[in-house]
């Protein structure tokens, strides 16, 4: 099964890891080719199938470990939290909804942020959290981003965001949907100092955020077969009134169009990230991460 | 020309029938109902006033949906003493759901912009309903930056359902279009001015609406998702959206509370689609007042302006202590 | 019929006024719809069609009968005479062509430039002349485009450029390729001065005309029916080997296609690019040109 | 490996086959040949540097359009010591006839850009023979604009029958792409290199053409039109593409002595499509030389340049008096 295959395969694979029935959690079967693959390997290959290479989706923390260099990173002490200012209920209050969400994931919202050296270069990095409320993008997200770009501006390092969100926080009403342009805004200011920004896009991003930031990377990347686009896949095919081509919206269907840079394999992402930055900072001169 | 009253709109319409039955009446059967006319008048004024002070948020949403509410290019024709259309994008396509053109607002020579909706079936379908594809927004860009080029200050019209959901805009870059619209409006050196004129439907609305000064019809709404979507996805529920237009606060009166526009228009008693021409000397006279004042205003105010303006939207709770909050 | 529809009565609708079998050239034939037409009130509707709007081709001097106030055109008196530099001979030498030329048309080359009054605003004007070599550009058209955009960027006059052209003179090889970027790298000069530049595409404008400053107008207008394109039909037609679409290529086909900002019949040209004019010039502030 | 000769190379090839069968029997029978292998090596070498000495325009063409010849995308990999492709226009789609991206040649960071085409048929169907549509141009713009903001010099390698004409091409807006590169690459404020590497083919090699320096390897072209075209066009006769291709003065001798090109890069013996390695060497010597020396110029002088020398091309007689050359 080729790189290419496994999101035709499904149409909407589950996400994270399925435990099998066998004691100790050593177990786990893909999602899209159903290989039972040992913990330990998939770990090891950064979450990613070794039978079809489809990308689980993972924390904020696994990718750190993953990319940077070992215990490099450093959080920033943002301490924002949201607020139910609307005081916005639908079947549950938005109170409750960010209570239970702190609780699962452990963190306090939906994008964590700071300082980590990728292949002995400084970077700034944001990561967002799918887990948390569907990564989507509050009053909280929007500034936190909206800082760590303005920490970029001030330290003139570069900026890596990895995105995955559903889009706006609804429940914040319209100034979930200002946090678009105040993200924006602050990437036109960085543009100004000439410091590079690379976004990769993780599944799945979409509305809000797909919309904003995450388009406007220096150079974009994706991880293989993430979904990305504005609107969601049911509200189009609610629209156009039919089922929605095989690969539609996928990083592949992306490059294809024109929209990003190159689709890479969560394996190869350290290395790319690092030729990258170094080929865009002039500060970055070392080779440590040439392939 | 009487229009199709929207259901909270019928008991004065009920009047309105009344009133030309009588002067009918006094006209052919030369009896003289002057009195009782006057009468139905006032008590149609009158109820008038009690029904659109008391509206809720999703019958204002009916009124700025309301079919034959002023569109953008008849807005900008009745605002402008000459109003000249642009057309394209350059790369793909005239985006019909995107109107442009440059035009002269007594002294002020501008460029504006806007979503544009049809008023029947068959405009709708040109404009395919007000909700633009990549181009549209791309085309914007181009008219906002020959605007810069020749130091034209933009008003823009924001009047969409959202930015079009299908195969084409996805292919051709919605999410880049809209984003880049986000990004490069800030830094346009030229003051640009927004009125939502009808719906502001999430990103496609704001896509057009990075703007100095920002304004709200009395009778329009802007919203980050519209109340049918947000009651599918929160609500799992499509006949709560009266529930979620209460819910979000898309209103004018909400929206300015929340701090994230400048002021409201008022709309002719009896909303905007009664009478497009006092919608349209309403909108003039605060846009010329804008005018006016940002003529004084150099780039570098105009630009640092519209940054610190959506630079501080949003409301959370900042427990930092070292970290304070950056320019 | 319409506007639009001459076009697709015909695909290649022959040029120029057709004269008929009449004694004293009084009356001619539209090539469009046929209708028989008296000479004179054909030339009062600036040669267009009085019954189906087909523009006749017209000569740079009927243009600028048509459009700029009277008498008020000072023709540039650049002396640039092409020189058939490569001994460049295919059926014919390009010195004979090029003496041909003149002799038919009386002009030295392709490119009349000067100034002119446009609804009592000066303005900097350049015409192609499509009855020499078929408008095309070599060294003596491409300098004579470049001195009169350096004269826009010195007088800050608006440019006006009504182009019609098959493309580059093949005659002068490489250094005809090199007018049309000699061409647009002066309009990227006049950008930085801010003097707005109008161009105004008429039958035909392909090739190498197309591909460099026609297309770069702050605004562009487009005359109905106008061929303007990259490739020539038949060079396409010959690559996908089929026919063309029915108005493919046409003005209104480009305005469909974002490529222009208006088709504009010529009787309303001058309106048009006299509002412009005074949009985009806050030097022209007078009223006569308003609707 | 071996390549089907083209009909002037089969003398040579000949020659090598023989060459080839000696070695053979010397290894076989024990025979010692090498003193006649090494007489016919000379013949060889010495026939090669006679036909190559004296090649006409269409011979040139054929060495130009060889399916052999080095592409962009090997170049660039072959003269950077990293390269890493980037893609697509941001618009509509990723064209696969224009590549670009970064990378470094010695201690100097560089953006890539060039034509593309395959080597055999299914290649050349997925990279259109190297005929890029709108889309290619603008990605090309794209990568430039990037190579602006981070300083990068940008290297062009030209390569290509002509921009593509064809309904897509046409409709997406040919003309406007190329355009907008001519006037945007005069003013990007790092340097542009050009190196013609194959076909330099009309409007569309001009599209990524505007350089500070241009060059073109010794058996390549650059035209106006290809000398199939203007053989139909002028002399109505495809037949006289030989006699076109003489009257266009297209070779890189030609073009030098029109003024239009700052040098010429050697290709080895027998021409760059036997001996790509050698082929990259000799163009990022030149590169070198020049990424070195602009190091030095600032964004006035780069850009200063480039517009003058544009501006000087054109042959003409000025009878003019009164009115001298504009700066
Ligand atoms: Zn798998
Ligand atoms: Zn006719």
């Amino acid at each position: 099964m080729s790189i290419l295959d496994w999101f035709n395969k499904k149409e909407k694979p589950e996400q994270g890891i399925k435990k099998l029935d066998i004691p100790g959690d050593l177990w786990v079967k893909c999602y899209s080719c159903n290989s039972v693959l040992y913990l330990k390997d998939l770990v090891a290959n950064s979450k990613v199938c070794l039978e079809c290479q489809y990308h689980f989706r993972i924390t904020p923390q696994e990718r750190i470990s993953y990319i940077f260099d070992h215990g490099s990173f450093t959080q920033n002490e943002n301490q924002l939290k949201s607020i139910d200012f609307l005081n916005f209920s639908d079947t549950e209050s938005y109170k409750k909804r960010l209570e239970k969400a702190t609780k699962k994931s452990g963190s306090i919202d939906a994008f964590v942020s700071g300082k980590a050296m990728l292949s002995g270069q400084a970077v700034n990095v944001g990561i967002m959290d799918f887990s948390f409320m569907g990564g989507s993008m509050g009053s909280v997200v929007g500034e936190s981003i909206t800082r760590l770009i303005e920490m970029a501006i001030k330290n003139k390092l570069p900026l890596l965001i990895f995105t995955s969100s559903g889009g706006a926080r609804m429940q914040e009403g319209i100034l979930s949907l200002m946090q678009m342009a105040k993200t924006s805004a602050a990437l036109s200011r960085l543009d100004s100092v000439g410091v590079p920004y690379i976004s990769i896009l993780c599944d799945p991003t979409t509305g809000g955020t797909s919309a904003s930031f995450a388009m406007l990377g220096d150079i974009i990347m994706a991880e293989p077969g993430a979904l990305i686009g504005f609107a969601g896949p049911r509200v189009i095919e609610q629209t156009i009134r039919q089922k929605l081509p095989k690969g539609f919206q996928r990083s592949e269907f992306l490059l294809e169009h024109g929209m990003i840079d190159m689709v890479v394999n969560r394996r190869e992402l350290k290395d790319k990230l690092t030729l990258s930055v170094r080929l865009l900072s002039p500060k970055f001169s070392g080779k440590q991460g040439k392939r | 020309m009487i229009i199709k009253p929207l259901e909270f709109e019928k008991p004065i319409h009920d009047l309105y029938i009344k009133i030309d039955e009588l002067k009918r009446l006094s006209q052919e059967g030369q009896v003289d109902l002057a009195q009782e006319i006057k009468k139905i008048e006032t008590r149609a004024k009158t109820l008038k006033k009690e029904i659109f002070a008391h509206l809720t948020p999703q019958q204002i949403l009916q009124i700025a949906r309301h079919p034959n509410r002023p569109d953008s290019f008849s807005l900008a024709n009745l605002i402008c003493d000459d109003f000249i259309e642009l057309h394209g994008d350059r790369h793909f396509r005239d985006d019909p759901s995107m109107i442009g053109g440059m035009g002269q607002i007594a002294s002020h020579r501008v460029v504006i912009i806007g979503h544009q909706k049809g008023h029947d079936t068959k405009e709708n379908i040109y404009r395919n309903f007000g909700m633009p594809h990549p181009e549209g927004y791309r085309k914007a860009l181009r008219l906002m930056k020959l605007a810069e080029k020749f130091g034209l200050p933009i008003v823009t019209f924001i009047d969409t359902p959202g930015a079009y959901p299908g195969l084409g805009a996805e292919e051709r870059g919605q999410s880049e279009a809209i984003a880049r619209n986000l990004k490069e409006m800030t830094g346009i050196h030229v003051p640009i001015f927004s009125v939502v004129v009808g719906e502001g439907g999430s990103g496609g609305a704001l896509g057009i609406g990075v703007a100095n000064r920002i304004y709200m019809l009395e009778h329009s709404v802007y919203s980050v998702i519209s109340p049918e979507g947000c009651a599918s996805i929160l609500f799992r529920d499509t006949d709560k959206a009266d529930i979620a237009a209460e819910q979000l606060k898309l209103t004018a009166k909400d929206i300015l509370e929340l701090g994230v526009i400048d002021g409201i228009v008022k709309e002719p008693l009896g909303g905007g689609h009664h009478d497009w021409h006092c919608q349209a000397e309403n909108i003039k006279k605060v846009i010329l007042k804008d005018l006016a004042s940002y003529k004084r205003k150099d780039t570098k105010e105009i630009t640092e302006e519209r940054y610190e303006k959506f630079r501080s939207f949003g409301k959370f709770m900042d427990e930092s202590k070292t970290i304070k909050k950056g320019d």
